[in-house]
């Protein structure tokens, strides 16, 4: 499954290009390349803190995700729980046990959170509730501060256990 | 229906006209503009607030009437102006261009019959549970779009790339990321679903086509692919379609494994003794069906089914199997294998592979009915 | 849509609420029980009081949407209820019976993916016309049922029988005389089309699926088979769908003979310099398509073009041939041979075979498309 | 084309008989059972005559088929022309001078006609409709009696012009 550089030779007996399109500008692009890869390729400028993140979180987050007194026996969350490895009784599937890697949270918090106001967050905000979820998972300390330096060296304890799936086919059940 | 979602079926009451006693005495309604189904039928997706499933039951065949197709969306159905749409395709190019939905459809079309499925498809747990229930997140269609190593040659793909991220443009900006070889094989942008104007649920105007691969990676409402040397490990590819094996996690596991569902008989339906044909769907995201093996006594005995023709890759493969019931109580099951050679396991085949904590994702166990007495079926939860 | 039509459209008014400036930011409605089309998109069948056409325009691929296909009705769409349905079958058999739907779908069911095709479909005579207007009275489903032989068996068929009848239960209670050979060969008895319950307007709850054969012999709404050592020389099969050939008549022609048309570019379609994918569909009633010629010179000289796979038996195949436009007025064609070895015919061709006074039913010549200096496409009439 | 015998074997694995579905009784075959052959079969008792069949026409069918009178280029008519060798300037394909049988007409306008009543006219005054139009296209005489004895016998005019497509595909354009 590991994929390998394909030398791909146009067999298709089409012209190798058409003519359709047009080159897209630096500022389109920049408009919508908001991804962030694991080695921190995407990240913005800007930095934030655990605290700063702790009172954005409680003010645009908590409702619908909780937080460590959030007693999940008596509520149902319209949200995954996000600090997971404190009251939660059952062990989803979140940031703390399972997340491998941590520019994974910035990526997608800054996209499509909150839920009810997707894209409405400033880089710094994100940096900020970044830490804050880190530090409340027990993955960074209440000091650090991230940006685009720090935030990618963080090791994210669920990292070890991740494999790529390399079935092919064939008669064995894996 | 189920009373409960019966409340918001959008075709208007249940309630048909009472036909005359003899049709041929009375003229009905001439041509229109739109045909609607018969006022007696109501096939209907069962849904939830994030996903809706196809009424597998209720099928005849494999090509899956695009009102009925399965759902899954994470932040809803966006709507999307087709003039103002713009597909942008950057990173590790010659080129970065833009393409219109115009632009698109000049470049020279391909069509493909193919399933899809949401890699999450499967529930059981209970016996009163109907095909659509247990496995109703898969249906197949007839795409049309422009291959994409089309665009990829167009813009000027660096050899050198190996994956490619693709983002949607509703409102949870989804993203995946796909090894830039699945390109060069099958992968194809499409803009058409059974012939016609690719339908909102499924992506309007434009979606990433990844032939046999989980559906979540087949981004609706695509609006941009960035080239790449390495995955983008988002969310959806990590903290989702991830699953436990042993001690371990897997993750980036694109192909759907060969499976298989009897339609009917299935719950609720009864059979009657005697030639009962046995009938289901069966699907490989590795290739072709091979065969599919049905048993009428519990698994103790298998024969092979007969395949409706022509059988496609990747694709929903109906068959049929010709059963005398005599009957007593019973199960039946069917297994798929496909041309790689892959049986489709047991449930506890899959456990004794990768663990006790199976489950969540990739799940594609035998199916088992239960034939009662009286004819009535029911699920066997294991 | 043209306006006159537009009035009577089923789907509501044409005004598309604006969407959003940025779809990502706003979430979209949820899943649902029946999706819907895009309300930008408006495919709609053309229809006069006794037929409509399918928008042949509008489609990327082969499966003709439901809702979208051809109609041909003699006394309008009847209302029929599917618990109180009935076919029988007598005549010369042993056994006179009566089958319930219910019944029907008992039996051992097949899926084909076939063409139907009105015998009238062409028509000509100005330039501004729409490869629907053109040749809409013909579309294609996925039609799932069962063999009529396993019902004829059923039933004990007499093999001294030659022809039967089949009689609809619309108020014009349709005959049509047909060879009992074909029964043993490939009709069917359908009861599903793509997948769900056969649409009222193409024959709910049943009809006769007589593959690669004149839409009218298809009969729909299908309540009664008799066999019988004659036919039965019934309206259709006399005073119409026959035709002058020289100084006769010639009745039962039953196979519609190979034909094709340039969906893309059509009228109003228009056109730009440089690469354009010529795109249409070609079909045989007599098996498959073998081949389709495309000429991009006013027939000097012509081109294969590339047939989509899988080419199937009597169903339309879709063809795309990719040509360099450089600019200059021309005149485009296709023709479809079939693998008995027919090719499409020029309209001189038939006139010459079939005398002066040909037209009415069965005319398949090829047709041409005139490419004008601004790219405008407009229909050749000859 | 000619349809030859098929004695076909059952080559599909399946048993030659399922056992579904039941036997039908006489009486629903005779409800059913309203088709008339070339050679008669199926035609009913009863008779009818040209007069008769006139006043009914006149009555019942005028409106939209028109009569020797009517002005086709005054007026369009709902229906297609049944009188068609008088009045009608183009030639259509009609009883006169394009129906192979007689037999036809009877079994036509039973099943369908009047169009908007369809199945309501009586077996006599389906003959005396039928022996009207064949009168007035000039193919019986004013007194011919019509039944299931004499309709078979009436030979059409256009019958000599009918033959059987023998086309078998294959190069040929005919
Ligand atoms: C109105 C409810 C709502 C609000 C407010 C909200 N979320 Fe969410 N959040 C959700 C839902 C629902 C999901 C699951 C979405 C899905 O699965 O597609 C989610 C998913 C997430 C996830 C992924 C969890 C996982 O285990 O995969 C993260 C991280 C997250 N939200 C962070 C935030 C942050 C940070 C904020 C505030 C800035 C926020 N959310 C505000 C509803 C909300
Ligand atoms: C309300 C209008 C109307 C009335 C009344 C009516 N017809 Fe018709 N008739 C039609 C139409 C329309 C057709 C064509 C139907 C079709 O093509 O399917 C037709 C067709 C026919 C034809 C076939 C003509 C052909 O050339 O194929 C015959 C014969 C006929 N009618 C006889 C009658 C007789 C006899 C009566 C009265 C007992 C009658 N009609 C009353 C409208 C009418
Ligand atoms: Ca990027
Ligand atoms: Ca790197
Ligand atoms: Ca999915
Ligand atoms: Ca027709
Ligand atoms: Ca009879
Ligand atoms: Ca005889
Ligand atoms: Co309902
Ligand atoms: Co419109």
């Amino acid at each position: 499954q590991q994929p390998v550089p394909s030398t791909h030779k146009n067999e298709t007996g089409y012209p190798s290009r058409f003519g359709f399109g047009r080159l897209a500008t630096t500022a389109e692009i920049a408009l919508w390349d908001i991804d962030v890869r694991p080695d921190g390729k995407g990240l913005p400028a800007g930095q934030g803190d655990v605290l700063k993140g702790k009172v954005i979180y409680t003010s645009k987050c908590m409702a619908c995700h909780g937080n460590n007194d959030t007693d999940l026996s008596k509520i149902k969350l319209p949200g995954p729980v996000l600090v997971s490895d404190t009251l939660a009784k059952s062990r989803p599937k979140a940031i703390g046990n399972y997340w491998p890697y941590a520019t994974t949270l910035f990526d997608y918090i800054r996209r499509t959170m909150p839920y009810n106001q997707p894209g409405s967050l400033t880089d710094n905000e994100v940096y900020s509730i970044t830490a804050y979820l880190l530090y409340a998972n027990k993955i960074i300390k209440q000091n650090q501060l991230l940006n685009a330096k720090t935030l990618p060296g963080i090791v994210m304890p669920a990292k070890k256990l991740f494999i790529m799936d390399d079935r092919k086919g064939g008669p064995e059940v894996r | 229906v189920n009373s409960i979602f019966a409340k918001h079926v959008q075709t208007g009451p249940h309630i048909a006209p009472e036909p005359p006693e003899d049709p041929t005495k009375a003229i009905g309604p001439g041509p229109s503009a739109q045909g609607k189904r018969s006022t007696f039928e109501h096939p209907v997706r069962k849904f939830s607030e994030t996903s809706s499933r196809s009424p597998l039951q209720d099928f005849h065949s494999t090509i899956t009437p695009s009102d009925l197709h399965y759902e899954r969306h994470h932040a809803g159905v966006p709507a999307i102006d087709p003039q103002k749409y713009e597909l942008l395709i950057h990173g590790m190019v010659e080129r970065p261009m833009k393409f219109t939905l115009a632009e698109l459809k000049r470049f020279p079309a391909v069509s493909r019959i193919c399933f899809l499925e949401c890699a999450g498809n499967f529930r059981g747990g209970k016996e009163e549970l109907t095909p659509q229930e247990i496995l109703g997140l898969t249906s197949q269609s007839e795409w049309t779009g422009v291959m994409l190593s089309t665009l990829f040659r167009e813009v000027g793909a660096d050899p050198k790339a190996l994956w490619f991220l693709a983002e949607g443009s509703d409102a949870a900006v989804m993203t995946r990321s796909v090894p830039v070889k699945k390109a060069w094989d099958d992968a194809m942008i499409v803009y058409a679903q059974n012939g016609e104007a690719i339908r909102p649920e499924q992506g309007y105007p434009v979606r990433l086509l990844l032939p046999g691969w989980e559906g979540n990676m087949n981004i609706k409402w695509l609006r941009r692919i960035e080239l790449s040397d390495e995955p983008y490990m988002t969310r959806e590819e990590t903290s989702k379609y991830t699953y436990p094996v042993k001690d371990r996690i897997r993750m980036f596991s694109f192909e759907m494994d060969a499976r298989s569902i009897i339609t009917f008989p299935s719950y609720p339906q009864k059979i009657m003794p005697g030639w009962v044909e046995i009938r289901g769907i069966a699907w490989s995201g590795r290739g072709k069906i091979e065969k599919v093996e049905v048993s009428t006594d519990a698994g103790k005995t298998w024969q092979d089914a007969r395949l409706q023709d022509p059988v496609l890759s990747k694709a929903h493969t109906y068959f049929r199997h010709l059963w005398q019931w005599d009957g007593n109580p019973t199960e039946i099951l069917s297994r798929a294998v496909d041309e790689t050679g892959y049986v489709q396991p047991t449930l506890r085949q899959l456990a004794e592979a990768r663990g006790t904590a199976v489950g969540g994702y990739h799940m594609n166990p035998i199916t088992s009915w239960q034939i009662k007495t009286d004819g009535s079926t029911l699920f066997k939860p294991e």
